[in-house]
Parts: structure tokens; sequence; C-alpha cells
């Protein structure tokens, strides 16, 4: 499968995409979609050959958040991209999809505060039991509480 | 007489107990590799063992980690006495590379009373060796000066 | 003569050797394993430092724990077995102490401590502790059984119970083993077994449940602990050595009084550091098995080993060949 | 049937590192496995972001001291493609041999704590002196036996000389002969054999779907190897290919990796021999260009994975790393359900979890049963019964 039998074959049977997804680089596809039609895009996805799920990467872009799905199939990796408010950062779990998602959604939820609707077991994920709540460590505005010396 | 027999019998017989505080595995395998072929310090009587209660001598590697801190403090406090501890690498002393991230402590001293550091990101395994050697001479001497009180606190070495 | 008995007691073959013996055993185990793998081995002096260390360690009792009877069990286990090295047929082709049923007497102190292992598991109030004690219960019906039927062949062979008439009857060169290899087997195996060493180290399996039963001892207890296991493993050898090689004769060697005492001993010595290179050669070769493994080994390949070798024994001497 | 929750780690003999298992058993069977592995979570993105590429490069190493090699070269590569420079052709095979050194460095270390697990102890002293082999070859070559500090922005800061090429070569003929003795044994030790097959199984639609990489997914007949289908560094011009197991258990995973052992073996024996000539750094610029770009390579343990972004500046925005026994955890919790505790330590070291990498991840088991605590009495005599209906049984 090379880089443009993917490409057609995503912008023929995937719907949901809100832009025109680009080949940005050697074997790097970026589609982008909103919120609420990420599950059908991702079992879009899925259904057209993309049957890893690599990661979810979580951005803090300063006045949003940016939920990027990695999808590959064998080589070809697609960055499905979703940006949400800043205020309410909700996006719907792809548990069902990826089962796999389930820990990294949970890494996203715990390290820069985003709700995944539906998650089987939103516990906190890396940090630990003391950890203070709403406090989440990976957004930019976060500063150490005591500039990260002893916290307990 | 007798107090000769069990220093000595301390010496020659330091049971090593390998816990992880957050390390970056580098100075776990470089403790691992200690018991293998090449460097093999059961000819020195260094065995190690799983359990707490078994051992002497604590190898601490890795900046002490928030979620670890008790559970470090609680390994501790279940080793039975006389036992030392011996900080390892860059990270054992004062959290190294890891210094300042938010989910660090930074050294392991901040936790439980060390006793020997050994430099080094990771030490060679000759170089742990060598701390373990420390930490025997620092068992004679407390051997004479009965028990730890004499040992100057880093802090007043350096003021 | 009770001057010689009392002697005889406490320090030739009695208390004050076993111990030097066992320690000489867990070194000797120990530099084989050590030099299999292709490393230094343990000096020496290494096992008597141990002990000696654990002597002088802080003694813990853990909270919710019979602090007495959690002491003694460990002492019972060394009387155990510091008793049944007495019937071991050291310096002639009988020990002292030797009479008509001491073979029943031996294997009954020698499945002592396996049942102390329970106690001392249960009582320590620790999960791995418990879970190692309800192994080792497990383990337990798998190798004793073998290790008395094995036991049993020689005794058969002679018929009698007392370990220093089938010694005696193998004083002409026809040892057991050599009629019976099939029991000797089955009781280095089994022996292997009762000494939990790798492959039947399950109870203390370090990598799954820390130190099993093991898990809480420390200070003086693990010392005498360890120190039992010394002498279990070198009272296990002699037994081997007894029952199979001949014990202490060799075929056309006689020799009374004082020389033949001395040459005895050496001669039992070789014998059993030949069995103790066999139970390190096992532990070298050979990863630890699970316990569901061990119950369908155990019933489907070691007790029929032993069973077989009852059978061939029997009909032997129905055919009158011994 | 109540259940017993047994926990087993943070300090744990057989765990190198610090996991926490909270192990639902019936008896000696596993019904559920909860594990928490954030012991030395140590927050390494948040710092990458306050330090520039050359210090966040130190810090990435630092992610795992076994597989550092891949997190530097990952990192590496990935901001080299943002600032559009290319290193040069000797770089490249440098960067390629060290990686396929850490890899056999990695796998004799796997083989012989796996060995270790299952109290096979002769195998872990046998494998890890050979260990030493390789760590020799690579203190001649970059002068630290871990850590090795190789990489750096544009290029490698070590050369190869000619004597140091002989060494290198003498080290790698000892290797393969090693190599091919432990493929051997793995097939053919009964102790294994017994402990490994049928163990941990995983089907291969179960390894795709709980998104399995490298040997444990190889180990399940799926063919995904970065190294081929996202070819990066040399890989394209030196001979390899993705060896896969039918056996979909424990013992596929380890047959994967022995044969793995010996073919990175032949690759750096090859890479040795026709290493190019020319420089070993390019000139890197200070800052990279507005831009992100997802990074991926062949950790020993399996696809490992960067999100980079940079906007203009010497200090990266955001960087998400996605290490391979994060991805493999799951395979961990569906190929032990149904076990007894003795597989825990074997199925685990299966996938061969490199802690320090993964720092994050906690996993439960989403069908959550009630959990009880069972008092000795009913451990006792559940324990009992169940071995006298095993016993009755066959």
């Amino acid at each position: 499968m090379t880089d443009e039998d993917v490409l057609a074959k995503i912008k023929a049977s995937v719907l949901g995409l809100t832009e025109e997804p680009k080949l940005a680089r050697p074997r790097r596809i970026t589609a982008r979609t909103t919120p609420d039609k990420v599950l059908t895009v991702l079992s879009g996805l899925k259904d057209a050959g993309c049957r890893h799920l690599s990661a979810i990467s979580s951005v803090d872009l300063g006045d949003a958040f940016e939920v990027i799905y990695h999808v590959s199939v064998g080589g070809v990796l697609v960055s499905l991209r979703t940006s949400l408010p800043k205020a309410t950062p909700l996006v719907p779990t792809a548990t069902g999809v990826f089962p796999v998602a389930v820990l990294y959604e949970r890494e996203a939820h715990d390290l820069m505060g985003i709700e995944f609707e539906g998650h089987p077991d939103p516990r906190p994920l890396l940090l630990y039991e003391g950890w203070p709540e709403g406090q989440y460590p990976l957004r930019k505005d976060w500063k150490p509480p005591t500039g990260g010396e002893k916290h307990a | 007489m007798l107090k000769r027999l069990a220093t000595w019998a301390r010496k020659k017989s330091p049971w090593i107990l390998l816990f992880n505080s957050g390390a970056c595995n580098a100075c776990d395998i470089e403790v691992l590799s200690l018991i293998t072929p090449r460097f093999d310090v059961e000819r020195l009587g260094v065995l190690a063992k799983g359990t707490p209660r078994h051992a002497d001598i604590l190898i601490v590697t890795g900046p002490v980690t928030l979620k670890q801190m008790e559970r470090l403090q609680r390994i501790y406090d279940q080793m039975p006495e006389p036992k030392y501890v011996v900080a390892m690498g860059a990270c054992g002393a004062l959290g190294g590379i890891f210094k300042g991230l938010y989910h660090v402590v930074g050294g392991v001293d901040k936790v439980i009373p060390v006793d020997v550091w050994v430099g080094g990101c990771p030490p060679r395994p000759d170089e742990i060796i060598d701390g373990v050697v420390k930490v025997l001479q620092l068992m004679d001497d407390d051997a004479k000066h009965g028990g730890k009180g004499w040992r100057q606190k880093p802090q007043e070495v350096a003021a | 003569m009770s001057a010689l008995l009392v002697l005889y007691l406490l320090v030739f073959p009695g208390v004050l050797f076993l111990l030097g013996f066992a320690f000489f055993a867990e070194w000797y185990d120990r530099k084989l394993t050590a030099r299999m793998q292709n490393r230094m081995g343990p000096p020496l002096v290494q096992p008597f430092a141990d002990f000696v260390k654990l002597l002088s360690k802080e003694d813990i009792v853990p909270d919710g724990v019979p602090a007495r009877l959690y002491a003694a069990i460990p002492l019972f286990a060394f009387a155990a077995i510091a008793t049944a090295f007495l019937y071991m047929p050291i310096l002639g082709t009988a020990s002292p102490f030797g009479f008509g049923g001491d073979l029943i007497l031996v294997l009954y102190l020698m499945t002592l401590p396996t049942i102390l292992v329970f106690l001392l598991g249960w009582t320590s109030n620790n999960l791995f502790a418990r879970l190692g004690s309800v192994r080792s219960v497990s383990q337990l019906f798998v190798y004793e059984v073998p290790f008395f039927l094995a036991a049993l062949g020689p005794a058969l062979m002679v018929e009698s119970w007392a370990v220093g008439d089938i010694v005696a009857a193998q004083e002409d060169g026809w040892w057991a083993i050599l009629i019976q290899p099939l029991g000797f087997i089955a009781l280095i195996v089994a022996l292997q077994a009762k000494l939990e060493r790798v492959p039947f180290d399950i109870p203390e399996a370090e990598t799954e449940i820390v130190a099993g039963p093991l898990t809480e001892l420390t200070g003086k207890k693990l010392a005498v602990w360890n120190l039992m296991k010394d002498m279990l493993l070198a009272t296990g050898a002699a037994l081997a050595v007894a029952l199979f090689l001949g014990g202490p004769t060799l075929p056309g060697v006689t020799f009374g009084g004082i020389e033949g005492a001395f040459i005895a001993f050496f001669v039992f010595l070789g014998k059993v550091l030949l069995v103790l290179l066999l139970l390190a050669l096992l532990k070298a070769a050979l990863g630890r098995l699970r316990i569901d493994q061990l119950m369908d080994w155990g019933w489907k390949v070691l007790t029929p080993l032993a069973l077989i070798q009852i059978g061939i024994v029997l009909v032997l001497k129905v055919v009158r060949v011994l | 049937m109540p259940e017993v929750e047994i926990p087993i780690g943070p300090q744990h003999p057989a765990l190198k590192e610090p996991v926490n298992f909270k192990v639902i058993v019936d008896g000696e069977r596993i019904v559920r496995l909860d594990l928490d592995i954030s012991y030395n979570h140590r927050g390494i993105e948040k710092a990458a972001e306050t330090r520039d590429f050359h210090k966040a490069l130190y810090l990435v190493e630092r992610i795992c001291g076994i597989c550092s090699h891949a997190h530097t070269t990952t990192f590496a590569k990935g901001v080299e493609a943002l600032m559009g420079i290319e290193p040069p052709k000797r770089a490249q095979w440098l960067r390629t041999l060290v990686a396929e050194l850490e890899r056999i460095h990695s796998h004799l270390l796997w083989l012989g704590v796996a060995a270790h697990e299952i109290g096979y102890n002769t195998l872990f002293m046998y494998a890890w002196r050979d260990r030493e082999t390789v760590q020799d070859i690579l203190e001649t070559i970059s002068g630290n036996r871990v850590n090795y500090g190789m990489n750096a922005i544009g290029g490698v800061r070590r050369n190869i000389s000619d004597s140091m090429r002989i060494a290198i070569l003498g080290g790698l003929r000892v290797l393969s002969e090693r190599a091919a003795y432990y493929t051997q044994v793995i097939r053919e030790e009964e102790t294994l054999l017994v402990r490994t097959r049928g163990v941990g199984r995983l089907p291969t639609e179960r390894a795709v779907a709980l998104g399995a990489v490298g040997p444990v997914a190889r180990g399940s007949d799926v063919s995904f190897d970065v190294r081929r289908d996202d070819p990066y560094l040399a890989y394209d011009e030196v001979p390899f290919d993705v060896i896969t197991s039918t056996a979909n258990d424990v013992f596929g995973r380890v047959e994967v990796r022995a044969k793995e052992l010996v073919q990175s073996v032949q690759m750096a024996i090859h890479i040795v021999e026709n290493l190019p000539e020319g420089p070993t750094m390019a000139k890197a610029p200070r800052t990279a260009p507005v831009g992100e770009y997802v990074s991926r390579l062949e950790a020993p343990r399996g696809e490992l994975l960067y999100y980079l972004r940079t906007k203009n500046t010497d200090k990266v925005d955001r960087v998400g790393i996605r290490t391979p026994t994060l991805a493999n955890w799951p395979s961990v919790v569906e190929a032990i359900q149904g076990h007894v505790i003795a597989d825990i330590p074997v199925v685990v070291a299966a996938i061969d979890p490199c802690l320090s990498c993964t720092s994050r991840m906690t996993f439960v088991d989403t069908d959550g049963g009630p959990k009880g605590s069972l008092s000795w009495d009913d451990l006792v005599a559940y324990g009992q019964k169940y071995y006298r209906e095993k016993e009755g049984l066959p």
C-alpha cells in the first residue's frame, strides 16, 4: 500500500472529514475532523485498512486543545486531528473502535485534562495518589506549585 | 571478642536488596550484572535477596518519584538493623537529570538516611562494587564507634 | 563406654561434626553450582559467615504472630534433623545408636521440616508466606511417597528396617544401586524435591512469591533455619549413600579398630561428595517447574518409577536370587 | 467464588522495575490482573519543553537505560526532519549499527531475565556473560556500556577507526555462534518448553485489536516492522527480513526474539564491513521552523513513536512519546487470563516490559467483577480442594 493508494482510499471511503486529507511528508497523511464526527471517521479509517492505533497525542495550543489520533497501516501513518475548546475539552472515547485507546486516553486525561466521554475507567493513570485534583501538568499555563521541589 | 566476630561476619556476607525508586533502569541493569559471571559478587559473599527482611544493604536507584516515596520509606523500615543504604548514580544523589521535574522529589537522602553515594550515570559495575566495599569499611568504623552516631552529617561537612 | 558414647553424640559424628559438615555441604553445593554457571563462587568460610551474621541481626517479629511458637519452629526442625543424622553409619557399618526400625525413624524425622515450614508460613501473617506454605504442603504429597518407596527397596532386599543391616548386606560389593538403579534415581530426585531446590523450589519461588514461607523470617530464626536446610542436605546425601552406595564400606577392604574407622570415614565422605555433585548438577541444569506440572510429573513419573523398582525387587525375592 | 487479591510489587525480586500487579486469584488461577505502572513517571515530556534540542537529547536518552539509543535516534531524526537537514551517509550507517547492537544487547538481557523468572539461573548467567561481549563492543565505539550518547542533532558524535573495526568484527563473530546456540537452546530445552509452550495465548486478530507491537505482535503472526514498512536511517540498504512466528503464545515471542538476535548480528557485521566513507556531522541550524512530525522507529521492544511539534524556537513546543511497552500491556492482561500465579512472571517477561519507558499506564479489565477478600480458612480450604480436584482428575 503506497502513500497514494492509502490517500486515494481515504478520500473515497472515509466520510466526516472537514478538510481534504493531504500527504504532508513521505508516508505521513494528515486529516482533520470535528469532535462529534471523530468516531465515524475512526471506524471509516479502520475499515479502510488502518487497523493499528499507534498513539493519541494531546497538544495545548494556548487558546484551544488538539487531540491527534495516529492510525497506521503498514508504513503509512494517518494523523487525524480534532481541536477542542479550552473551557470544555470533551471528545467521545475511541475505546469502542480501538480497545488500546483506553490507555492513551487516560494519559491525555491525566496530564492534559481532556475529558473522554464514556471512558470505561477514568482513574488517575500516571500521577501519584496524593496529586492535587484539577492540576494538569502538561498544560502550558500550569506551573509546579512549589517550583518542582518537595511536594508532600 | 564476640563483637569482632559479628563485625567480621557482617563484612563477609553483605546481602543486598535492589529497589528502583523511579530510575531509568540503566543503574538496575548495571547492579544486576554484578551477579553475573564477569563481575560475580558471590565470591565476596554478596547475595541478591528478594525480601527486605533478609537484606543488609539497600541499593536504591533513581530519583525518588512522588509515588515511590512512601514505598521506599516502608521498605527501609522493614529491614532489620544494622542496615545500610547505597544511593546509586547521579539520580540517587540529587535527582540527576530529572532534578526539578514535577513528579520527582530529588535525591534519596530526602526520604531515607543514605550511607554511601556511588557516582556516575550509570556507574560501572566495578564502581558499584567499590561502593559496596566502602559500606563494608563503614561497618568496621561503626563497630568501633558503636553505631552510626559518630558520623558527621553531610551538611556539617560542607559547612 | 558411656563417655565414648557421649563423645560420639556431641563431638564427632554428633552435633559439632554435623554443623561443620553441613556448612561444608552448602559451600560445596554453592561452589559447584557457581562453577557450572561459569562463575567464581563463594569462599569456603561463606556459610559460616552467613550464619554468624544472621545471628547478630535484629530479630523482628511481625505483629499478629505468636512470638514464642514462631521462634520455636526452626529449633524443632533443627532438633529433628540432628537426631536423624545420628543413625547414619559413618565410622562402621552401623551407628552405635542403630536399632531395629531406625530407617522408619529417620524417614519420619526428615519429613518433619516440611510440616514445620507450613506452620512457619502460616503463622507469619504474610500473604506470600501463606501462599508458599500452601504450596509446600501440596508439594509434600508429591515427593514423600516416592521417597519412602525408594527407601523401601533396599530394606525389602535385606528384609530389615535397620540402616546398619542394609549397609552390612552391601559390604560384599553388591551395592543396592547396581540392583536397583531406578530406586536410586527416584530417591535422588525426591531428595531434591524434599530440599525444595530448583527445579522443585516452588514454595520459595523467589521470582513469584518473594521468599515463600521464609519471607518474614529474620535474625536468629533465619540462621537456624538455613543451618537446618544445610543439615537436611547433608543427612539426605548420607542416607542415599547408606542405602544405595554401601555406606562407609569398600568391597574387599576391611580394617578393624582405629584405622578402619578412619578409612570408613573418608570412603563415606567421598561417596557423599558424589551424591552432592549429582544434586548440584540437577540444580544447575534445570529450570523451575510449575506447581501443577510438578503434581502431574510426580504422580505420573516419580511414583511409578519407585513402584516398578519395588516390583522388580519382589520378583527377584520370589525367584530366590537375592 | 470469592477472589483473593495478591499485590505483587512494586518491590519484587521478579521485577527489576517498579510495577504493581494487583492479581485477583482463585486459589492459584488468575481471574483478573490490575497493574499500576506509574512508579517511575518523572514528567519528562514537560521538562523537554523547557530545554533546547541538545539538552533535551540528553534528557530523552535517560527515559530508559536499555533502549536509550532508540529514544535519542527517534528524537534526533524527528528534529532533523523538521529542520529539513539530512545527516551524512556515514552517520546514518553508524546510527543503524549502534541501533542493531542495542537490539542484540536488549534481547540477550531479556533472554537472561526471562530465564531467571522461571528459575533457570544457568541460562541467565550464560546470556548475561555473552551480553558483556556486546557491551565491550559498544564501549569501544561510544566509551560507555549503557547510555552511549552517540547521537547529536545533525549526525553522530563518535567514529569508527580501522583498528576498532577489527575488534568489533571479532566480537560479532563470537556473538553469532552464541546467538545460534541460544536459538537452539530455546527450541530444545525441555524446562523452557514446558514453561513457554501454550502459555499466554494471544491470537492474531486480538494482537492487532489490542495494538500489540514488536516481537509480541510478530510472535502472533502480525507482520509489522517499522524498519521495513517505514524505512529510516540505512535500513533500506541493509538486507534483513521480518521474522514472525505462528505459535501465538509466549513460545512464539521467545522464538521471534531469538531469531532477531541472530539476524541483528548478521546485520551488524554487514554494516561494519561496508561502512561508507565521509563526514559524520552535518551543520544544524539553531532553531527549527514551525511544524509537526511523527517520528517512528523499531526499538528492541517494538514501535516507538515521537510526536514532535516546533514553532520556530530552539526548543520543542510539544513532544508526545508513546513507548512500545505501553502498547504491549493490554496484550499481557489478555494473555494472562486463566493462568496460574506461577505464570505471571513468564507472561510478563515475554513482552520484555521496559517500565522506565512506560512510566505511565494503568489498565483494568473492563468487565470488573466484585472484589472480595477471603479469610485464610477459606483460602486453605479452597487451596486444598483446588488441588484435590486437580489430582482427582488425571
